[in-house]
């Protein structure tokens, strides 16, 4: 699905932001990608979608070379990819309804049918019932959950999301990692940029972790998935609290 | 998406748009409708004092002045005569009571003038209007005027044409220079219209960024932005169009009573013009979205 | 902070922020140059029209026609007698030939008409200027055209006031038109400079926001952007007389050599005036800033 | 310091984001702000900084009443605060560098002191070396720890901190939290803003929990501190050791 093959870049100002970086994600796989404030995370996931082009290598996400795609072309790639902005990017003139809705109805669907999938991805997220209010009237982790609702309307083959819980409390943090979940299990490749360390911890699987813009890191970890499912809501949950205690990361400490 | 579909998707985006960012849409229309005003105001004074001196060259006239104290049976004569003339379109008399009565329409400040005692007051004449020359008229015979100057009873013989061609020199050089300041406004309009509407969409350019990051075509992100524009120039053309009647109104009602004013403000513009006004807004708001959308335009201008 | 050192820090801050905006400032400059420019040159045209029918106005003379080979002593003769006129400034005797290069400067394509074989040519004239009425002068005593017109060796007196007279009426109706349209242009140009200051305050409401939120106060928020604006219009102001000076020199050579575009390019604006455009400018693009930043407007903005 | 009485806050929208809150912080504080996504932790921050206004009650900070203030008067009672926005709220158009020494600018101070304040700043949360990027060129992390240097740079009496932490990866964020502990220890009250537990857990003491814009907890946590100071990587000065159990503000809550 996502193929890296020795892949720097260099910003115009002259900062190196990836290194000759290399890696594959296969289809319908979940992957985490984590490392510290500035290591590259956020750029390696611009690639992808080609917000940006690499200065040096290539990227190939389901087959094609994406650095040498047409521009006409790029909406198509994007079409395929679900993308959870770090910063959002909602449109502050549209509704919530309507930044969610926003691709299916360039892509000409009919206007019932937009507006019910729109409805229940931001159900999903818990924002059913603010559907006509603007992305500047709603608190920080409601424009977080609206731009997870955004990703996940269509059903992409790809889901790019960047820190997507960092305005999350750990309740909904689960919530929205269960529905990740889902939609992988649909068929989705997920790639997931995070320092939570929880959150990898209880997913496991695939870690690509990338450190001043190299990638010191390719682990396969063992998850403990169940402690999502059991149960969540309420509040503190007694189940966390062993977690808690070993969740000092000394373990993998750099 | 069919044609129809889009073109309709377009539409109530952009209008949609306007309505939510009304204020800066609204000062938009105004600046369109403020250059689009002003060219219409020059369109309108130069085409009224072009036409009156048209009018003017047109209704090129002889007048006959008679001799104080002229019986008016000789005075009617003559006038019978005069326009029995082959390039002589019609002959009209004026008593010396109609000649005071017009001088005092004109100048009404003169009365004084004309009434002092002693005054010889104004003569009667006949005013001859002669048919276009060229519009299969004749030009009057050479000496014609001085011949018909010499007959008794004939004062003067004022023949308008000789000034209405000095005046046609000095307003070649003013229509040249109108010319040239109705060009300057006229791209200045351009300018002004595309440069507002492209300002706006620097105002949008993270709103055109986001779409397109998501999977927006170019078509479709740049379709209501267009429609913007052309809306933008629609409702500018109208705005100055309808300022432009009111203005037109208004200043016609406060000089109607005098002739200057009545001459000056002698016609409005025609629907066509009207129309074209409108129409050039509307593709003046057209033409700068197009140009502020050009892709690398407002990539950079993302940044700067 | 002394009000010195905050003036050179609105200073500083408005240079780095037109510099680091460069394209939005760029475009607002060159909005505001048309603007201005469009003003200048309806001032140039109208003061190079207006100071061309005042010449005229000022230069009224009459002509006095020679009969076709009159003696040049007498000619002379009749020269230095008009010359001691109380009324007469000057009087200066035009020869046959004089007349014909002259006729043939202002209409050359007319040459064959002059030249033809059996034309008398045009006659020698004695050109007076007179004094201008009013500044200590005295009008000519009634019928002393006509008199003269009646002396032996006198073909015709050409009297220029009569038509400078008519001219300057409908001059009037031209001047009053000319006027209105100057006041719109002006209104339209102080409208659109403001409007294009405020979208490019609108572009920056939030910048504005977060230093209200960071405990600026409205003095150190408002200086940098008061700053923008009157850096804005001054130089619009002077790219707009730099054009203007560029297009006027432009023009003049293109027609420089013939008579009518050497009247119409008489002169360019007056230093003063040229001050004053770009002091207009200035202070347009000042208003439009101190206008855009009132607290409500802008606070509105934020959310519309 | 801070007083709420009765405070309530409902959006013109019509959204109630705050009922019937009172409480008190008092001055040298250090207290949590805690609730889940929407509860109105954003809103009450704002309501001390006098961004939002109250719909009913009063706030008091510093014995002023700040809905009352006059307009005139809001930069001045600002300057005592130093904010961290849940969205930055960096000027694009400025460096970071300047983005911090703003305030400094604006009070008049000379041009080396303004400079050398905002280094230090910049240099304490690791940004020392990218003083002329625009904010538009540094990673989220990056831009949230500019706000945070920005809120710090002129001591202030209050540090207001709106989820400071989520865009930085657990080192780092223990690095701020370090950053803040020390701040409040030279006389600063902070309020903290945050979802993550395990700060909360680590710190201890004064914790306000929001649910539904209601207040539905005044908690006095003991904290486990020591667990920030052991052994934080890199720059972890040990001197610092000592000071770390004593700082503990238990004992002033409420
Ligand atoms: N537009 C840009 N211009 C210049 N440098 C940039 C730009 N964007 C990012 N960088 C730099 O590239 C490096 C990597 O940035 P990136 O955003 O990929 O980090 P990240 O891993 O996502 O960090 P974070 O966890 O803080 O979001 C950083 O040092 C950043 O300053
Ligand atoms: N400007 C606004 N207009 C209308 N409603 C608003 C506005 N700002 C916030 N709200 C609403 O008020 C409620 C509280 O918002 P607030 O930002 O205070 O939450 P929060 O506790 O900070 O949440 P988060 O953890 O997600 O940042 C939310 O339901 C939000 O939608
Ligand atoms: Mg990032
Ligand atoms: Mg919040």
């Amino acid at each position: 699905m996502i193929r890296f093959f020795n892949v720097s870049k260099a910003y115009p100002g002259g900062q190196l932001a990836l290194s000759d970086v290399s890696f594959q994600v296969p289809r319908g796989q979940f992957a985490f990608l984590t490392g510290p404030s500035g290591a590259g995370k956020t750029t390696l996931l611009k690639l992808i979608f080609r917000e940006e082009a690499p200065s040096q290598g290539q990227v190939l996400v389901n087959g094609r070379n994406v650095s040498s795609l047409p521009p006409s072309k790029i909406p198509y790639l994007r079409r395929t990819i679900g993308v959870v902005f770090q910063d959002f990017r909602l449109i502050p003139r549209k509704t919530i309804l309507e930044n969610v809705s926003f691709l299916p109805r360039v892509l000409g669907m009919e206007r019932e049918e937009q507006k019910r999938l729109a409805h229940g991805a931001l159900s999903s997220v818990g924002l059913g019932s603010r559907l006509g209010a603007f992305p500047l009237e709603l608190s920080g982790g409601e424009q977080q959950r609206v731009a997870i609702a955004r990703a996940l309307i269509h059903q992409p083959e790809l889901l790019i999301a960047d820190e997507p819980t960092g305005n999350l409390d750990p309740e909904l943090s689960r919530e929205i990692l269960r529905l990740f979940l889902e939609i992988n299990q649909r068929g989705t490749t997920v790639l997931l940029a995070t320092h939570d360390r929880d959150m990898i911890r209880h997913v496991g699987g695939r870690v690509l972790t990338l450190e001043g813009g190299r990638l010191a890191g390719d682990d396969s970890l063992e998850g403990s998935v169940s402690m999502l499912w059991p149960k969540a809501p309420a509040q503190a949950e007694p189940t966390e609290e062993p977690e808690a205690d070993g969740q000092e990361p000394a373990g993998d400490g750099a | 998406m069919t044609l129809a579909k889009a073109l309709a998707y377009f539409l109530r985006e952009a209008l949609q748009n306007l309505g939510r960012s009304w204020r800066v849409s609204l000062l938009a229309v105004a600046t369109i409708a403020v250059s689009l005003f002003v060219g219409g105001a020059f369109l309108l004074a130069s085409g009224n004092f072009g036409g009156l001196v048209e009018h003017w060259r047109q209704e090129r006239k002889v007048v006959v002045y008679l001799e104080p104290g002229a019986a008016p049976e000789a005075a009617e004569a003559l006038r019978a005569e005069l326009e029995g003339l082959p390039f002589v379109r019609a002959a009209q008399l004026v008593s010396a009571g109609e000649a005071r009565s017009r001088f005092l329409q004109l100048f009404p400040s003169l009365e004084s003038l004309v009434d002092q005692p002693g005054s010889v007051g104004l003569p009667a004449s006949v005013e001859l209007s002669l048919r276009p020359a060229g519009s299969g008229g004749r030009e009057p015979p050479a000496g014609w005027a001085a011949q018909l100057e010499a007959r008794p009873g004939v004062d003067l013989v004022d023949d308008d044409r000789d000034w209405v061609s000095q005046l046609t020199a000095v307003l070649a050089v003013g229509r040249a220079l109108g010319l040239c300041l109705g060009l300057v406004l006229l791209a200045g309009a351009v300018f002004t219209i595309a440069s507002v509407v492209r300002l706006t969409a620097y105002l949008y350019s993270d709103e055109i960024a986001i779409m397109r990051l998501v999977g927006a075509t170019e078509f479709f992100i740049r379709g209501p932005f267009y429609a913007e524009g052309l809306l933008q120039g629609l409702f500018g053309g109208l705005l100055a169009t309808g300022a432009l009647a009111a203005a037109f109104e208004l200043a016609k009602a406060r000089v109607a009573s005098t002739l200057w004013g009545s001459m000056l403000l002698g016609r409005f513009l025609s629907p066509l013009e009207l129309a074209g006004l409108v129409a050039f807004g509307t593709l003046a708001g057209l033409a700068g979205a197009v140009i502020s959308l050009r892709r690398e335009r407002l990539g950079a201008a993302e940044e700067g």
